[in-house]
């Protein structure tokens, strides 16, 4: 079980899996002569050469588009985007072409692509280049999303990406490159739509995925301290999500707190409070807390920035108001 | 970088209502020529069918007809190899069954049929026949093209001398995709990965905006030399003509795993699709003028002038397409629509 | 009071605002001489000629983008998107431009632009051709998300967007444009974010928006046959939301049902849901039930069609489940 | 249709780092040709600065400094009226100086002050100075140049004569949305309605991808034959020929209402943003050489040459914007970051 980080677990799962199959290839903005505007893709250039690790024009729609026709001839793209806030600009090629090609062709194509990058707010990177994509994604149905929070769960979750056969929108998160862990060895792949709980509680549950699980963890920590035994749930894809883990674990602790980086309206705490109001109704002895980006566009000044992102102690605090600790917000809770 | 003109620009005329003078040509293997000529009548008498049905509400959606337009993709399709891949827009019917779809399965599949090519769940604008080659039928204008750039660079990764071909209508050519997927195909052809040839349909109409109102260049040909692309345009309503172009064109491509594109002059006959009726964009007169260049006519008389054709045997490819149409519709009719639990089936490739 | 088809509506307002402010331009495929695919825009270009009704190239991110421009220098564009499928093109510039230029810019740009089109599934016109996005606009903070069920509602909105100062996502739909009914005289403009209690009732609150008010309206007589009495509401606009009258609402009925066409997860039922969910907790005397299009690609074939889009039937069902007079389908409610 | 070569192309070399002969020329205004040669000093001292301040942690996120390019911005900006208007992507700093937004504003916006040219709000990416006429600002690639040819439109639908530049780099004309865009221009400007000059600001990369990885076509003036829209390409690291370029430009574009655009070679001396530190995709050697062609050097050398400047000058010039740059440092340093209710304000234009 050797230490890696998530970027270099992204990395060598990339190597593992073009030794492996020649059909996967990788393309994307600056993945080959400039190493990768993160390095996920540094030396592969050198590596497998131009024919498998292409750098494309400032394209996103077209090589997008490429991508899936490579892989309904049989090919494993794995496109790199910059940043999933370009991902707009290839939207109608993700949602019209590649998750719905094997439909409307009566089965007869299917679009084994993988698009990933990084997702999220950086640093200080304002409005344009601060977005997190998931709800928008996981709207549609033929897309797999799939955020890991570990270098363990990129590599597994990457690997299951890869080899299978449908397209699959994998979130990364930028805070996250760096961050080390334990990955396992070998050929271990992690299945999607299984959630992990990754701290057991029984006071309350805290739903989450990618680099808000961090900032469960940490509130998680701080409760304890208090007393108050959070249960910390790691969704790991959205699309599908794992329902029955989550509900398993609020019918128990009766509480649940869902917290998401991103806008809070129509967001995907939406679907995950929604879900469990809907399936432990008669359990819940609180209403759902959604912990959420604010409401704005995301502003340059890191003081705003930080008023717009939620942290663990907006976790903490939102925990205590399911266990009746602390006031609801002025204004009562749901004032939209 | 390539040079734009590897093909010089073939008779043309300002567009397909003016008469273009074709050379008299010598027919080179008649039986294959007096085959494309059956296809296309068989097409034209599919599409009226079609409207037909519609009007009877057998079909719905929309409905897009290819008449008027027969020789250009029966043209480059009469020149594709069997193991050739191509992809279009949404009006694919003729493209479909000149690439040998049962006119059956196609007809099944407008009526939103179990037994259609894309078992009812695609309809008139996302046929698919993947055995065949042909990798669909597409809805969202110019989305297709970048596809098709992918597909062609696979075809050549994967080795062998596979070509792509991909039709595009005149209004397409002003989308972004077309730009990025052109730019793409211009750059992988310089190290030979792109064996691509784009066949510009210029049916002188998007929906009702003409070419000069939607391309600030109307020699759409001209608009890929900004992608190191060679094209050059054609009259697309002559057969031979289509034919000859398609056959340079296609061996260029395979041999080179560069891209071409050919602008096809054509003009589409009916309404942009079932709901345009009255076609304010353009008079009567316009309509009736190019029906003077039909391409069927047109091959017709040229089968007649080589002794090739005669009133009986063009009464015979009449009433054979009749029968090939009315076999169509009845298996249409009578096959089942997909069953409930089609419904949830084809959204992802194995339970989630 | 003259009664007036929908589409009619749409024109008039058109025409009117045309009429009163030389600023206000339409663009658009085929609005002119072709007179617009749903004849919204029928004779414009006569009326007031190519420099104010502009005939575009297929060109959707450049339309719009364009119209944004336009929007900044002090015009008042209102884009006709052919149907809103077509949208997914000019995401980027919807989102990264239109929804932002004000922060970004510091407040020194506003965009008040107007892209209005049909929403949502029409007859048969399959996976490419069948969506419903106001889940994800409604997701984007700088944009209004309207979605008028009426005549009266689309005259009133559309007043309203036109004049307003920001970007407006007008959402129309191809079944309603030839319905009828009366639409106020005069210079009558209808607010963003109040929604309208169309029906009374003490059972069981009906949300919905668009089509689906009319679906509702259908369920809640036949409900009323039965002694179930159900309030429906009519949401007009998505963003804002009009939390307060839904929740007064569902306080007094302690049940309520969200309809939407679209898919089911991560869709704009969820954020309603989960909003009445949190604020009326002590008072639901049953979950929150959403009826939803299926999560599928939209099939072609008739009969698959109709399966996929919720009816009347389903909004009936789900109302009676929240008196507990139905069983709950198979597998329980919430099992994703 | 336009002709695309209403402008004959100027002198070029291969790439800005190739010598280009430049005949003397007679400076006709020499006090403003010293302003712009000082406000040029301004701007590349303000950018090392940035840098220092991207180093100390006082400016985040991205940083695009503009040095090496000056002379591009600062000829054209030359030669806009006051009331003209311009948008640019994020490499923005000294387009806004030469604008005449006080440095201080700008320094104050990169680091994140309520005092900036947009309240904090939007950084380096995002500068914005519409009093000044300057629109912004962008960071999505090329996703300002649908706007601009929109903001052209208004202008001339609002009367007038005003026009509207748009700055561009190479790798942008890759995107969808500038192919788009400029065949909107084209058509509009058919009309006389699209008063649009666009500046292609060739520095030979996009990030690490030089101009022949990523454009079929590495003339890319020559693509905008494609529209209609007559281009050409100028040495851009040359202070008179951009402003020559420039003048000719802007007076077609403002007499006809039609858009033209100009390619002007120039080059990026440091790296892309402030995290490209090891720029693997060029070698010290092409950067050492590009350098040799600095457009402060030819412009000082010239004015040298015209007996505008010396020594004393230069250093004159060079402590003037030491003092300009130190006063804006210290006013961002200073000035308040923005009040946490500026979180929620400018999102929408009135309460919902
Ligand atoms: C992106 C997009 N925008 C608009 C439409 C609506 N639409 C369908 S067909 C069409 C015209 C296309 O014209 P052209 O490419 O010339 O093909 P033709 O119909 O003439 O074969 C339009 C605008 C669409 N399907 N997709
Ligand atoms: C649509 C989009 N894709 C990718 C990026 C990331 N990116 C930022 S700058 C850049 C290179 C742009 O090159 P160019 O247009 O030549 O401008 P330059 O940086 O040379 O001034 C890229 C790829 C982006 N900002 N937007
Ligand atoms: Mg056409
Ligand atoms: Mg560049």
């Amino acid at each position: 079980m050797p230490e890696l980080s998530y970027r270099d677990a992204i990395r060598a799962t990339l190597i593992e899996e073009m030794d492996r199959d020649p059909a996967v290839v990788l393309l994307g903005e600056d993945i080959g002569a400039y190493q990768g505007t993160f390095r996920i893709t540094a030396d592969l250039l050198g590596r497998y050469g131009p024919t498998r690790v292409i750098d494309t024009p400032i394209s996103e729609l077209g090589f997008v588009g490429a991508a899936i026709g490579m892989a309904m001839l049989g090919l494993r793209p794995v496109v790199e985007m910059m940043t999933w806030n370009f991902s707009l600009l290839a939207f109608d090629q993700i949602v019209n072409n590649a998750a719905k090609l094997r439909y409307f062709s009566g089965g007869q194509v299917e679009v084994p692509l993988v698009i990933r990058g990084p997702n999220g707010a950086g640093v200080q990177l304002s409005a344009q280049h601060s977005q997190s994509l998931e709800a928008i994604y996981a709207h549609v149905p033929g897309l797999y999303v799939v955020a890991p929070a570990t270098p363990a769960e990129a590599r597994g979750l990457l690997r299951t990406a890869i080899r299978g056969r449908d397209p699959v929108i994998f979130l990364e998160h930028a805070a996250l490159y760096a961050s080390k862990g334990e990955v396992p060895d070998g050929d271990s792949a992690l299945p999607f739509g299984r959630a992990e709980v990754v701290r057991g509680g029984d006071h309350v549950t805290v739903v989450a995925y990618s680099r808000m699980v961090g900032v469960a963890l940490e509130a998680a920590e701080r409760l304890a301290a208090d007393g108050i035994e959070a249960e910390v749930i790691n969704l790991r894809t959205l699309r599908p999500l794992d329902v029955a883990t989550v509900l398993a674990s609020v019918r128990r602790t009766h509480r649940a707190v869902v917290v998401q980086e991103q806008w809070r309206l129509f967001g995907a705490a939406a679907e995950i409070a929604a879900t469990i109001a809907e399936g432990a109704f008669d359990l819940l002895d609180a209403p759902v807390e959604r912990v959420t980006g604010e409401d704005v566009p995301m502003p340059y000044a890191r003081n705003l920035e930080l008023l717009a992102l939620p942290d663990a102690d907006d976790v903490v605090r939102a925990a205590r108001r399911t266990l009746y600790r602390e006031p609801a917000p002025a204004g009562g809770r749901a004032d939209g | 970088m390539a040079e734009p003109s590897r093909h010089e620009p073939a008779s043309t005329g300002d567009g397909a209502g003016t008469a273009v003078a074709t050379p008299p040509r010598q027919i080179r293997d008649p039986d294959d020529a007096l085959a494309w000529y059956r296809r296309m009548v068989v097409a034209r008498r599919f599409e009226e069918e079609t409207e037909r049905a519609f009007r009877r509400g057998k079909i719905g959606g929309y409905l897009h007809v290819y008449s008027g337009q027969e020789a250009v993709a029966a043209g480059f399709l009469a020149e594709m190899r069997d193991d050739d891949i191509f992809f279009t827009a949404y009006r694919d019917h003729a493209h479909a069954l000149f690439r040998g779809s049962p006119p059956g399965a196609v007809m099944a599949e407008l009526f939103g049929k179990a037994t259609g090519v894309a078992r009812g769940k695609g309809g008139s604008m996302h046929l698919f026949d993947v055995p065949r080659g042909f990798y669909g039928g597409y809805g969202i204008v110019g989305g297709h093209i970048p596809l098709a750039v992918g597909a062609a660079y696979a075809l050549r990764y994967q080795g062998g001398d596979r070509v792509c071909l991909c039709f595009m209508g005149d209004g397409a050519i002003n989308s972004g995709g077309f730009h990025e997927a052109m730019n793409m195909a211009g750059l992988w052809g310089q190290e030979g990965l792109c064996p691509l040839l784009v066949i510009v349909e210029n049916n002188q109409f998007a929906m009702g905006t003409p070419v000069a109102r939607s391309s600030a260049v109307t020699d759409l040909a001209s608009r890929f030399a900004a992608y190191g692309i060679p094209a050059e345009r054609i009259d697309g309503m002559d057969f031979f003509t289509v034919r000859a172009a398609a056959r340079r064109a296609i061996a260029a491509v395979r041999s080179s795993g560069r891209p071409v594109a050919i602008e096809a002059l054509t003009y589409r006959f009916a309404g942009h699709g079932a709901a345009d009726l009255f076609q304010p964009y353009r008079s009567r007169e316009d309509v009736e003028r190019a029906r003077g260049r039909d391409p069927i006519l047109i091959l017709e008389r040229r089968l007649r002038e080589a002794g090739l054709l005669d009133d009986a045997a063009v009464a015979a490819a009449a009433a054979e397409a009749e029968a090939i149409v009315a076999d169509a519709v009845r298996f249409a009719e009578e096959s089942p629509a997909p069953p409930a639990e089609a419904l949830h089936t084809d959204v992802y490739g194995a339970d989630a």
